[in-house]
């Protein structure tokens, strides 16, 4: 049996405007719901961005003694650079060393206080050619016993610790971005249902003038559809607003420079909610009218 | 056209709203069905729709066994039986032209079908100027005519009318009765409940009495009591 | 006992479902209200409730101009009057005593009082043994005479009732038009809507008959035409 | 007109009974809102409980030079005990620092790898007897002079950063709550408001037979707040169940340490959410009520 295009969208219409307060209450269901979801989704974005320079490609790092002599430190810079299983290696000086320690550690003024660049040791950070843990642990080891190096940290032992913890928190926020996007879903399968609850007379109706149970269900799948599309608008529109607010005021304090999430990373979470509200919104309704339509 | 072997439908709580009803309705028939209230006349209808199902016996529509219709076909019998319900169930967010319209849109009729037939229906139950109203704005007179007008406007196979002049004053109860016998003379098999004794009386056709479910009398040419 | 005094009530798209009708039904009066579907023996009934307002004139009831009365007054205004409604108006989820009985609880009736008079009013309508259906569970006609039983039940000044016989047979309409015609000679006031041309006739009472919003007749023992 | 016990008791259960899918809907919704509420409160408390040891009294800190002799140290310290203005003062050697130092970048091992006890100084940290800010300031800058000393550090310029970050971050989570609380109270809203949709045919009715507008709204009412209970302990099961699995498992990581949250604490959640609870499904159902009751 053909549907017609032009009967759908009248009755979807149709329902949509002649019930009004349905509509509203299951919008604004979806908006705050989508919109919550949204944001889990940002903060672990913003999570991860604010960790992402712990990722970058250092293998591991060889420190010297602060007393080092400039000799020492020359000697192991020569090494670095004939061994042909060194990708690459950049030296940090006590200068740098320290700037890096005031910006990470600008939160904690007293620490940045109680130090001095001369306290602390300038280092390498080595990349290898090959990145296997075994390798480079050997690799490094090579330099431990050098005059004027006081430590080789691997990357086994150090980043990736750092990153295990950036993960932890990815992962909670995660956590929270799911346990928001099945209370999304719940609360908009809940008011499908509701919708159908309120309207059961008309189902009973039609089926009684002989429609068949896609002449019915379609429209009200429609309707969740629109529903969800239209709930997806508001919160990303929220969420863009926020996004901006956000950026411009709240996030000029240093310390959490590195949690802004850009655009395009909104436009993604945007992606998802879209694609939450078509598949909650259509499936949502079909489930919940197949519900009601089963004699 | 319609035929019921030994129907019996026991409602919870023991009550047989029919016992053991047998019946042979031909193509063309025109069906008085009386009885006092709750003798089971509603039931009896909506037993050949598959509302309900029987407790015991079979029952036969177009030669087809409704007892062992899978459920997705129940729409498919439907539009072949045009239905006029006691209590109107006319859809309260459409207006009376819409109303009519979906029952033929529902069969998938092509628009322009639906643009000539409906005012046409309308203007026969003479509603022409009520239909862009919505069934709340009406009298309950003017809902039980847009009950018949739905039930009417995709010409049925069977049209089952119940209590259709239940809220009708005389002389629109007539035309109704009119209307029904022009298109019972079309092939049209109509099956009707009924209180209204000057009715039945007048018209004189087939009159199955029910009486606490029991089919109590089945007369051809029949009058009330 | 009511008054009206230059009625109109005019629906959008200019219905005039009512139009300079005035009438004055003394206490104790039975007055039949007739005329053809949709020429405004609802309306007229539910100007009497402040369901509807006029859109012009006055209406008194039991002395008191029901025009200027306060929203948080009608509810008291209902009190006095029992209305049979057209289509019901049963609660859907509540059986057919708990329907009967909260017509008694709104009014703050004691318990006990409550505990007697539902299954005697149950009985007098025909449905003590349906006290515990619910209303999608009975016939037409047993609806209507819970609609019946819940608009007596609490002995009201002023009985409204819209075609109560609309749906029953005609031994069960004669067995309510009797309980009616009790009631009305305890004193209530009696204004019923009807198409019963057998009713109307037999009772010979006042009758009051409509035409498109107009009072065409007012005759004190009339008949239907 | 006395509202009789038995008909709310009786009409409330009935219509809860007889309505079960708007029951379950609308419980399920409350239920979802508020554990969406009590986490953001339960977060925020944690964030709070991180923070909260960098909230002491020390009101500023004496740094001695790395390399200070015992001497210039018991000096400094005769200095304090025998000077009136000064409360309380507790002297943390290298040893102490570094295990600080070490507790608190646990999370960064290559700074904790890079930095040696002896490179850390010993510190004095002191608390006046008075808080003013110049007053402070005034008294610590007396031994900015004395022999030894590397530094002075006031809390107006070192703790009082910190504790800016933790209130941002604190600031944060609370605005997460509100929003989160704001959309709770909007679903809960509208979930009384389709119910009340779905009953608009009883209501009528009921209006129709005599019924004054606060019998019909009563049972109503506390319809809604039996939605709104019931919502409130399946949330606060899920809360509590949420903090012991949290609390077993994942805060064992040293660094998430101090963000547990005691039982205490999630009773105080708790009442929070019993709170809402009540008023927006009491205030909720009324409004919503009296939207539809309104001739
Ligand atoms: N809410 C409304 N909006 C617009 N028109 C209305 C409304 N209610 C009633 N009408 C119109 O007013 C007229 C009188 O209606 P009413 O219900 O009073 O008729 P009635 O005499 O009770 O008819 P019946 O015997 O069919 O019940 C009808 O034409 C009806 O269509
Ligand atoms: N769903 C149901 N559950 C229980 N009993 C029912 C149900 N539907 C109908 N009944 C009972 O079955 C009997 C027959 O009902 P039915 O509606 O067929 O009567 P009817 O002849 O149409 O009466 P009326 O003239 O009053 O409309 C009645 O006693 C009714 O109470
Ligand atoms: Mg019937
Ligand atoms: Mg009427």
């Amino acid at each position: 049996m053909a549907l017609k295009v032009d009967y759908l969208v009248r009755e979807t219409g149709q329902n949509l405007r002649r019930n009004i307060t349905l509509t509203v209450a299951a919008v604004l269901t979806i908006a705050v719901s989508l919109f919550l979801v949204g944001s889990g989704l940002m903060i672990r974005q913003g999570v991860q961005n604010a960790f992402q320079r712990w990722e970058g490609g250092i293998e591991f790092i060889i420190f010297m003694n602060p007393d080092a002599t400039e000799e020492q430190v020359q000697s192991i810079e020569d090494e670095l650079g004939s061994n042909p299983q060194i990708k690459d290696y950049t030296f940090v000086d006590q200068e740098e060393t320290y700037d890096e320690f005031v910006e990470l550690f600008s939160d904690q003024p007293n620490m940045v206080e109680s130090v001095e660049a001369e306290d602390l040791p300038p280092s390498f950070r080595v990349i290898p050619t090959n990145t296997d843990a075994d390798f480079v642990s050997e690799l490094g080891k090579n330099f431990e016993a050098s005059a004027g190096v006081r430590r080789v940290i691997f990357a086994a032992d150090s980043i990736k610790q750092v990153q295990r913890v950036g993960a932890w928190i990815s992962t909670g926020v995660l956590v929270m971005a799911i346990v928001l996007l099945t209370a999304a879903s719940l609360l908009i399968l809940n008011t499908i249902r509701m919708a159908m609850f309120a309207r059961r007379n008309e189902i009973e109706i039609m089926k009684l003038v002989g429609a068949t149970n896609s002449y019915i269900r379609i429209p009200f799948i429609l309707e969740g559809l629109v529903h969800g599309l239209v709930g997806m608008v508001i919160a990303a529109s929220l969420l863009f607003g926020g996004r901006a607010v956000l950026s411009d005021r709240v996030l000029d304090l240093p310390i959490l420079e590195n949690f802004v999430v850009t655009v395009n990373e909104t436009w993604v979470t945007v992606l998802v909610l879209l694609l939450v509200a078509i598949v909650v919104g259509t499936v949502g309704s079909a489930i919940a009218v197949s519900r009601f339509l089963d004699v | 056209m319609i035929k019921l072997e030994n129907v019996s439908k026991i409602y919870k709580g023991d009550v047989s709203a029919l016992l053991e009803a047998s019946a042979d309705i031909q193509k063309g028939e025109f069906v008085f069905l009386v009885g006092p209230s709750g003798s089971g006349k509603s039931t009896f209808l909506r037993l050949l729709t598959r509302e309900e199902v029987p407790t015991r016996g079979k029952i036969f529509v177009a030669g087809k066994d409704i007892g062992d219709l899978s459920k997705w076909k129940i729409p498919f019998l439907r539009r072949n039986i045009g239905s006029v319900f006691q209590d109107f169930k006319l859809l309260p967010n459409k207006d009376v032209a819409e109303n009519v319209a979906f029952a033929l849109e529902v069969i998938g009729r092509p628009k322009h079908v639906v643009k000539t037939q409906v005012p046409a229906i309308l203007e026969l139950v003479g509603l022409s100027d009520k239909a862009q109203n919505m069934p709340n704005e009406l009298s309950g007179g003017e809902q039980q005519r847009v009950s018949i007008a739905r039930a009417f406007v995709n010409r049925p196979l069977i049209l089952l009318a119940d209590e259709p002049t239940g809220n009708l004053d005389p002389a629109t109860s007539v035309g109704i009765m009119k209307l029904l016998d022009r298109i019972n003379r079309t092939g049209t098999t109509v099956v009707m409940a009924t209180h209204d004794r000057g009715i039945v009386d007048t018209m004189r056709r087939r009159v199955i009495e029910l009486d606490r479910g029991k089919i109590v009398r089945d007369q051809a040419r029949g009058v009330y009591e």
